[in-house]
């Protein structure tokens, strides 16, 4: 469980919320068919089913992540959501001055009264990409390229080289960073980079991955959503991360008065992180290999098995 | 003093003998100034017309709306009798028109061949014949019997030449109308020669010639008439074989003219002990590594002025500079009072009594978006003069000013006027008055007069002399053998980089100055 | 030497309304009433104390480094890296703030503030003496070298000088004896705004009435004449581009001690690049520059509010942003020309 | 290794023709600017010019299927957007570097503005029907030369033929003469009649429509798709390389090339677990960019009008 989360509610029930509305502030914009996008989509589909309307910021930058926050407190939302890694001080310092909203962090390194926080567990599925990586690599060589360095990346990046090493103990493991998390021609390079040094599939965590592996001839693995649309015959799969259920619940919580300031972790387990179809190209996965990796994954699922979390920084 | 200005003739359309060019009642406003008030001007075939006039009183104005760079505000302008309005250059050269500018229209990084095909159709309409264009020029010049290299790049050219490049390529575009902006302010008298030669061998080909000049000989040696402006207005028009000196000047300044500067036969000092400045064997290389000084020696006693005569582009600027502090000699040493300061910053030599006037007054000379006020205390601001532990004395600085502009007669506004807007002559006077008026020990001043007029140049020289008579060491360069002739004790010629010779006023002329200045020694 | 063109005090409330419409057909595209809109944006910068505190706040870091780029724009340089100089002035004056954790506020502060305004002078400097030692122009080296600040600050708030409590690129919090003290109870305002204007009003006297003023401003006009009448040119460029590189970094030593509490790999939303701007339509003086931060404070506040509270997306704001700048400048650029003045002569 | 044997590697020829790849959107631009600065008019607009075609080029090809008119708008966008650049700067006498980054400030919000109105629905990213590399038989496999040129997509060779048609239009065409006399001596221009402004306003097209082409590249062959603000400072280092390059078609050809090779390299460097990090490795291409102008800074002169505007009538 990542360390930064807090596990344990310690707050008192709350009073109900007649007619809810969810704020949700994002560190990027909501077209990125990641992390943003997902954050997004997943508050407007839990504002949906319960009835909640919905405002978003986005591109916020975390110089200005406080004052965005105070916006939306001020301005009398119920539930304001700080979708980044790099909100939680702000988050709390906003939290103090306004004890009637509910506020949501995406790590905050503790929590408050009305602070609670929900992680990306998406390091789980990165162990699984790790696993298929591997099993479909046949030379040995796998790769993983990023924008920066930022802690739900590294737990990625552990998760997946750990994953990789249960299939294959001799695993070679490339990462890359480019420096910039919107910058798809030098993500391409990277990633062909990856392939000329013999890496034979790519986890994509930065938006032109894709592209090199299909100019490479090598196979993605996408990263949050479904990403086959983006390369039919190179993407093999996506870790998905479905963010509308702990949106929902936390909604649901806040309207009903039952909302407990704990950390609401949904990962495997709950079904939040999965891998994408195939779209018919698990043919290039081997059967033992696919076996086992959904053997993982129940195993996640059920606690028997735990993905290490790992977040020490890389070269 | 009677003056009886020739009157203008009008020439009947389609004329052949009257006028080929007149120009009738033409004023130019450049928004309060006006700069030509109804100005009259004709040119007869074959004719030198010289135009005088002193400094910002509209001759290049006016030849500027004969070019088509400025459309008059009222008035007309015949060709052959023909009423033209030149709405742009090319009306201008479709009626025969070139004109030479005081500042070269020559683009120093093209060949000759280039700058003359440069919006020239029948060069080729997208691909010009550069050889072609060449080849017709080296023509065209061998005709005048001029030389011409056309596959040379401007930048490379001496000034002499790209004078003659600017006067090929007016012909070359077919003018039969020439106009010469101030052509010899820059020329050595070697090279004036040869221009005015060229000029009187054009005109009996039958091209007609402008030409506008501050020096009274130079026009006495070409032109055939004369017209003078005075504040934007015509003063007259005299044939010249009628009109004595005395009356041009005075129709130029509008009153009888001083008597000009004597010459300082007799040096007003033995040479003392101990020069005041001096260099020794000091050299310098420009941006590309050549030497432009190779080892020159010079000492300037106090009371003395030193002449340094030479064509520009044989080392002077860099000397000045090297003189002044802005520049660090490649070797030797500069010496003030015996002390090295080859190392001293400018503003150290300012401070130990040194002043200096550079040759450019707009580009080193002056900041022409301040003040005249704050131009004259730009070298001293930092002392007790004008400020106080670093803090800014604008009162002092106005009234010393005010002083300035009063002692040295600079005709302005007042002090807070910007220098951008002083004629030409002005900016020199403010400039000479910041190092004159410090009573420096030792004064390096570079061109005081070039494309100043008369009156302001009587001026100059008076300050000048005046200074040396108070003890001041005088390093005077110029390439006016005129001026250093009439300041001089001692004369220099620096010849690529080297002094070539060096003579006592008393024994040395015109004519063998020249041939120095060349290279030839005697 | 590149002239640079004032802005005209009378264009800036034309172009500004003109901005305004043309921003307004953009907020009704996007399905928002633009009265809302602009409701919204002069509610979220002016009309609560916390919302006018916003605008304060946004001011600070811009005016800041926009005095110092004003002060290079009147010597004839051009810092564009100050946002280079911003973000490591706020990684100099975390790290001092963390070392000092236990020391008075007061002496806590003092180091902090000089840690950065050093860090932020000494990125610049680097700049400053390519340009005045080897030619190199001002105007590329500075792009170049905020690239690899960035990439600095990266690396160190990953790796040295990260908090190890936590995964996350930041440094430790600073303690309160590192913290700007506030200036208005019930707000976030701190002190920072009354140090941006105490730097651009003794700026403002510098330029007018100081020695070491005049000579900045000669040189600007003209550094061949200049430096032949004796002014130190080379020593005058190096000390404007290092006092701008200065302030940059104390605006970022503001935004650390003032706003974050911390040091963030996003310290800057594109202060550095802003304050260009700012300088700009400040017409290159202090003063000017500080009211033109003053209004893009005010913008940018009201522009988040015009997001958060009636939907107007973030990129409409930019634009009605950028468009008010152009248009002042066309204004005043057309007026320029209109006159018939002498100012544009480039030759005699 | 022996380093022949490294050139013909398919990690050596990987290693060029990403070289030629990362060099080309920068040598698109600068190529332009060329025009520009010679002419004497500054474009710093560059950024914003090839964001814009960035988003045409994509929306467009998207639309169409076509990438070749994909190009072409991306060509007529960057075209725009410098007409607007000329008018402030050539027209009326605004400083150009302020009308520059103010421009480019305005793209970044513009393109997200119009990418949002027509991408529609968020979620559907579109991607752009690229344009792939095709590989001349034979001249492929000349080493070096063959990865670097021969097996490239054709805006490579556009962008090369640009290289030789602007060493041709500035030292043999009359406009080239023109262009060359408005930014050394706009008065002589002048005073034969010619437009130096008009001259200025079309070099800054030109260098419109190239910036334009750098822009397509990014979105159409450098990967498939837009991304906001996917330039990621392009526009800047187009720049500095124009200056690297002496404003000199073969010049500005060698400075990409330079830095390109320091991305590939770093790209590369990266994957060697050389334990610098690679924030570090991230910085090469802007240091050497650097260190060069540091080097060649004292031997370049700029045009004499550059960056000055011109006055009919005006001495
Ligand atoms: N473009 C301009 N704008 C404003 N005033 C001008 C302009 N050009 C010339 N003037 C003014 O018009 C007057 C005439 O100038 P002009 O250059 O014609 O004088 P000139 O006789 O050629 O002087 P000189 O002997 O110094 O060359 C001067 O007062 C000058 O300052
Ligand atoms: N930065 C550079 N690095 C390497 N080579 C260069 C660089 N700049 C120029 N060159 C080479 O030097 C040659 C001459 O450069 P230059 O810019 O003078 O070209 P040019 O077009 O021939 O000159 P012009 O047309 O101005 O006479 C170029 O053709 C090019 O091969
Ligand atoms: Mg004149
Ligand atoms: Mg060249």
């Amino acid at each position: 469980v990542p360390s930064g989360n807090t596990d344990n509610a310690t707050s008192a029930a709350r009073t109900p919320v007649e007619d809810l509305s969810i704020a949700i502030v994002l560190s990027g914009p909501i077209t990125d068919n990641d992390f943003n996008q997902v954050g997004y989509e997943a508050a407007e589909a839990a504002g949906e089913e319960v009835g909640a309307e919905v405002a978003y910021a986005e591109n916020v930058s975390d110089a200005n992540a406080e004052r965005t926050l105070r916006n939306f407190a001020s301005d009398g939302y119920d539930l304001i959501i700080a979708h980044s890694f790099s909100f939680g001080d702000a988050t709390l310092r906003v939290a103090a001055e306004f004890p009637d909203a509910v506020f949501m962090a995406g790590t905050a390194t503790s929590n408050a009264e009305n602070v609670g926080t929900y992680d990306n567990p998406d390091y789980q599925g990165a162990y699984l990409a790790g696993m298929l990586a591997a099993g479909v690599a046949s030379e040995g060589t796998v790769g993983w390229v990023s924008a920066i360095q930022t802690p739900n990346l590294l737990a990625n990046l552990h998760a997946y080289e750990a994953g990789a090493e249960d299939i294959n103990p001799e695993i070679t493991v490339l990462h890359s960073f480019i420096g910039s998390f919107y910058d798809p021609p030098r993500a391409r390079e990277a990633a062909l980079a990856q392939i000329q040094s013999g890496a034979q599939v790519l986890s994509a965590q930065t938006v032109g991955t894709i592209d090199g592996a299909i100019d490479g001839g090598a196979l993605a693995i996408g990263a949050l959503t479904d990403q086959n649309f983006l390369g039919p015959d190179n993407v093999l799969t996506s870790v998905l991360w479905d963010l509308a259920p702990v949106f929902t619940d936390v909604a649901t919580a806040v309207q009903d008065g039952s909302w407990t300031n704990e950390n609401y972790s949904y990962g495997v387990a709950e079904g939040s992180i999965t891998l994408a179809d195939f779209h018919g190209l698990d043919s290039r996965v081997p059967a033992d290999v696919m076996a086992t990796v959904l053997e993982r994954e129940a195993e996640i699922a059920s606690g028997e098995f735990e993905v290490p979390y790992d977040v020490t920084t890389v070269d | 003093m009677a003056i009886s200005p020739l009157e203008p003739a009008r020439a009947a359309p389609g004329s052949t003998t009257g006028p080929i060019l007149q120009m009738d009642k033409s004023t130019v406003r450049f928004g309060e100034v006006v700069a030509n008030d109804r100005v009259s001007f004709d040119l007869a075939p074959g004719e030198i017309h010289a135009l005088l006039g002193e400094n910002g009183a509209g001759k290049t104005t006016l030849m500027r709306v004969l070019a088509g760079l400025i459309q008059p505000d009222e008035g007309q302008v015949f060709v052959r009798g023909e009423a033209r309005s030149f709405e742009s250059v090319a009306d201008s050269v479709a009626a025969g028109i070139g004109m030479v500018h005081q500042h070269f229209m020559l683009v120093p990084t093209l060949t000759v061949a280039e700058n003359v095909s440069l919006g020239l159709r029948s060069a080729g309409r997208l691909f010009p014949n550069t050889a072609r264009v060449g080849r017709e020029l080296r023509a065209l010049a061998d005709k005048h019997g001029l030389s011409l290299d056309p596959s040379a790049r401007v930048s490379d050219l001496s000034i002499g030449q790209q004078q003659r490049v600017e006067i090929v390529k007016a012909l070359y575009r077919g003018a039969t109308i020439l106009i010469l902006d101030e052509p010899t302010a820059v020329l050595t008298p070697g090279e004036t020669d040869s221009l005015l030669a060229m000029l009187r061998s054009l005109t009996e080909q039958g091209t007609s010639v402008v030409f506008i000049s501050h020096k009274l000989r130079e026009i006495r040696a070409v032109a055939d008439r004369v017209t003078v402006l005075r504040h934007g207005q015509t003063v007259g028009t005299w044939a010249l074989d009628s009109v004595a000196d005395a009356e041009l000047t005075s129709a130029m300044i509008g009153r009888d003219a001083a008597p000009t500067v004597s010459s300082r036969l007799a040096p007003t000092t033995s040479v003392a002990p101990v020069p005041r400045l001096a260099v020794e064997r000091v050299g310098a290389r420009d941006r590309r590594g050549h030497a432009v000084l190779d080892s020159v020696s010079l000492s300037v006693a106090p009371g003395e002025i030193l002449g340094i005569a030479g064509v520009d582009g044989n080392g002077q600027t860099e000397l000045a500079e090297i003189l002044s502090g802005v520049r660090r000699p490649s070797a030797g040493e500069v010496r003030l009072d015996g002390a090295n300061i080859t190392a001293a910053t400018v503003a150290e030599r300012i401070g130990h009594g040194l002043a200096h006037v550079p040759e450019d007054r707009q580009r080193t000379g002056l900041i022409l978006d301040l003040s005249i006020a704050e131009n004259l205390a730009m070298e001293t601001v930092g002392t007790a003069m004008f400020s106080r532990r670093g803090s800014l004395n604008r009162a002092a600085v106005r009234a010393h000013a005010e002083d300035i502009i009063s002692r040295f007669d600079i005709r302005c506004s007042g002090p807070d006027q910007r220098v951008r807007d002083l004629s030409g002559g002005n900016q020199q006077k403010v400039l000479i008055a910041r190092a004159v008026s410090r009573a420096p020990s030792a004064l390096v001043v570079s061109q005081p007069t070039r494309g100043v007029d008369l009156g302001a140049v009587e001026n100059i020289h008076r300050q000048i002399l005046d200074l040396a008579a108070q003890g001041c060491a005088v390093i005077l360069i110029s390439t006016e053998l005129d001026e250093i002739l009439a300041l001089s004790d001692r004369i220099a010629v620096l010849y690529s980089g080297t002094i070539i010779s060096t003579y006592d006023r008393a024994t040395v002329d015109l004519g063998t100055l020249g041939m120095n200045m060349t290279g030839q020694s005697v | 030497m590149r002239v640079i063109v004032g802005t005209d005090i009378a264009s800036i409330p034309i172009a500004i309304i003109i901005a305004l419409v043309i921003g307004g057909v953009l907020i009704a595209l996007s399905g928002v009433n633009p009265f809302e809109a602009y409701g919204a944006l002069l509610q979220g910068a002016f009309g609560t104390p916390q919302h006018l505190a916003d605008t304060l706040i946004e001011a600070t870091p811009l005016a800041l480094i926009g005095v110092g780029i004003a002060l290079c724009f009147r010597a004839g340089v051009f810092n564009v890296g100050a946002e280079g100089q911003f973000l490591l002035g706020g990684m100099a004056a975390a790290i001092t703030g963390n070392l000092l954790s236990t020391a008075p506020a007061i002496a806590t502060l003092l180091a902090m503030a000089i840690a950065a305004v050093l860090a932020g002078a000494a990125w610049a400097a680097i700049a400053a003496l390519l340009k005045v030692y080897l030619g190199a122009s001002e105007t590329l080296t500075t792009i170049m070298l905020t690239y690899v600040a960035t990439y600095l600050v990266s690396y160190l708030l990953n790796g040295p000088a990260r908090d190890p409590a936590t995964p996350i690129a930041q440094t430790q919090p600073l303690t309160t004896s590192g913290l700007l003290p506030g200036l208005w109870p019930g707000t976030t305002l701190h002190v920072g705004i009354v140090i941006a204007l105490i730097v651009a009003v003794a700026a403002h006297y510098f330029l007018r009435r100081r020695v070491g003023g005049f000579q900045i401003v000669a040189t600007g006009l003209n550094p061949v004449a200049a430096r032949s009448a004796g002014l130190p040119v080379r020593r005058i460029l190096i000390s404007v581009f290092l006092t701008s590189g200065a302030l940059a970094g104390l605006a970022g030593f503001i935004q650390v001690s003032g706003v974050q509490g911390k040091m963030i790999v996003n310290l800057s939303p594109g202060y550095g690049y802003t304050a260009i701007v700012v300088a700009l339509l400040g017409r290159s003086t202090p003063l000017g520059a500080f009211l033109a931060a003053l209004f893009f404070g005010a913008l940018s506040a009201g522009g988040a509010s015009m997001e958060t509270s009636v939907g107007v997306p973030a990129s409409v704001v930019t634009i009605v942003q950028y468009l008010t700048v152009l248009l002042v400048i066309a204004y005043t650029a057309a007026r320029t020309l209109r006159r018939p003045s002498r100012v544009a002569d480039e030759e005699e | 290794m022996d380093i022949f044997n490294w050139i013909v590697s398919a990690q050596g020829e990987g290693f060029f023709s990403a070289t030629m790849r990362l060099a080309v959107p920068l040598l698109l631009a600068a190529v332009g600017a060329i025009y520009a600065e010679r002419s004497g008019a500054i474009n710093v607009g560059i950024e914003g010019m090839m964001l814009s075609s960035a988003l045409s080029a994509a929306l467009v090809a998207a639309d169409t299927g076509s990438p070749t008119l994909g190009l072409l708008a991306g060509v007529v966008t960057g075209i725009a957007v410098a007409a607007l650049l000329a008018v402030f700067t050539v027209l009326l006498p605004a400083d150009p570097v302020v009308v520059g980054i103010a421009l480019n400030l305005l793209a970044v919000g513009g393109t997200t503005f119009v990418f949002r109105i027509f991408s529609n629905q968020v979620g559907t990213t579109t991607t752009t029907p690229g344009i792939d590399a095709e590989p001349i038989p034979l001249l492929e496999s000349i080493p070096i030369l063959g990865p670097l040129l021969f097996d490239q997509s054709y805006l490579v060779y556009i962008a090369l033929i640009g290289v030789v048609i602007t060493w041709v239009v500035l030292k043999f065409t009359s406009w080239g003469l023109l262009l060359r006399a408005a930014g050394e001596h706009p008065a002589a221009a002048d005073s034969l009649g010619l437009s130096v402004n008009r001259t200025r306003f079309v070099a800054l097209l030109v260098s419109g429509a190239f910036a334009g082409l750098g822009g397509a590249f990014l979105s159409l062959v450098a990967s498939t798709q837009f991304v906001e603000n996917m330039t990621a400072g392009r526009g800047y280092i187009a720049m500095a390389i124009l200056i690297l390059g002496h404003r000199s078609p073969w010049g500005v050809l060698l400075a990409s090339l330079l830095f390109g090779l320091g991305d590939a390299f770093q790209l590369r460097a990266q994957l060697d677990n050389t334990g610098v990090p690679f924030q570090f490795l991230l910085m090469i291409p802007y240091v050497l960019t650097i260190v060069t102008l540091a080097v060649f800074g004292r031997r370049l002169i700029d045009p004499a009008a550059l960056g000055t505007h011109f006055r009919r009538g005006h001495r």
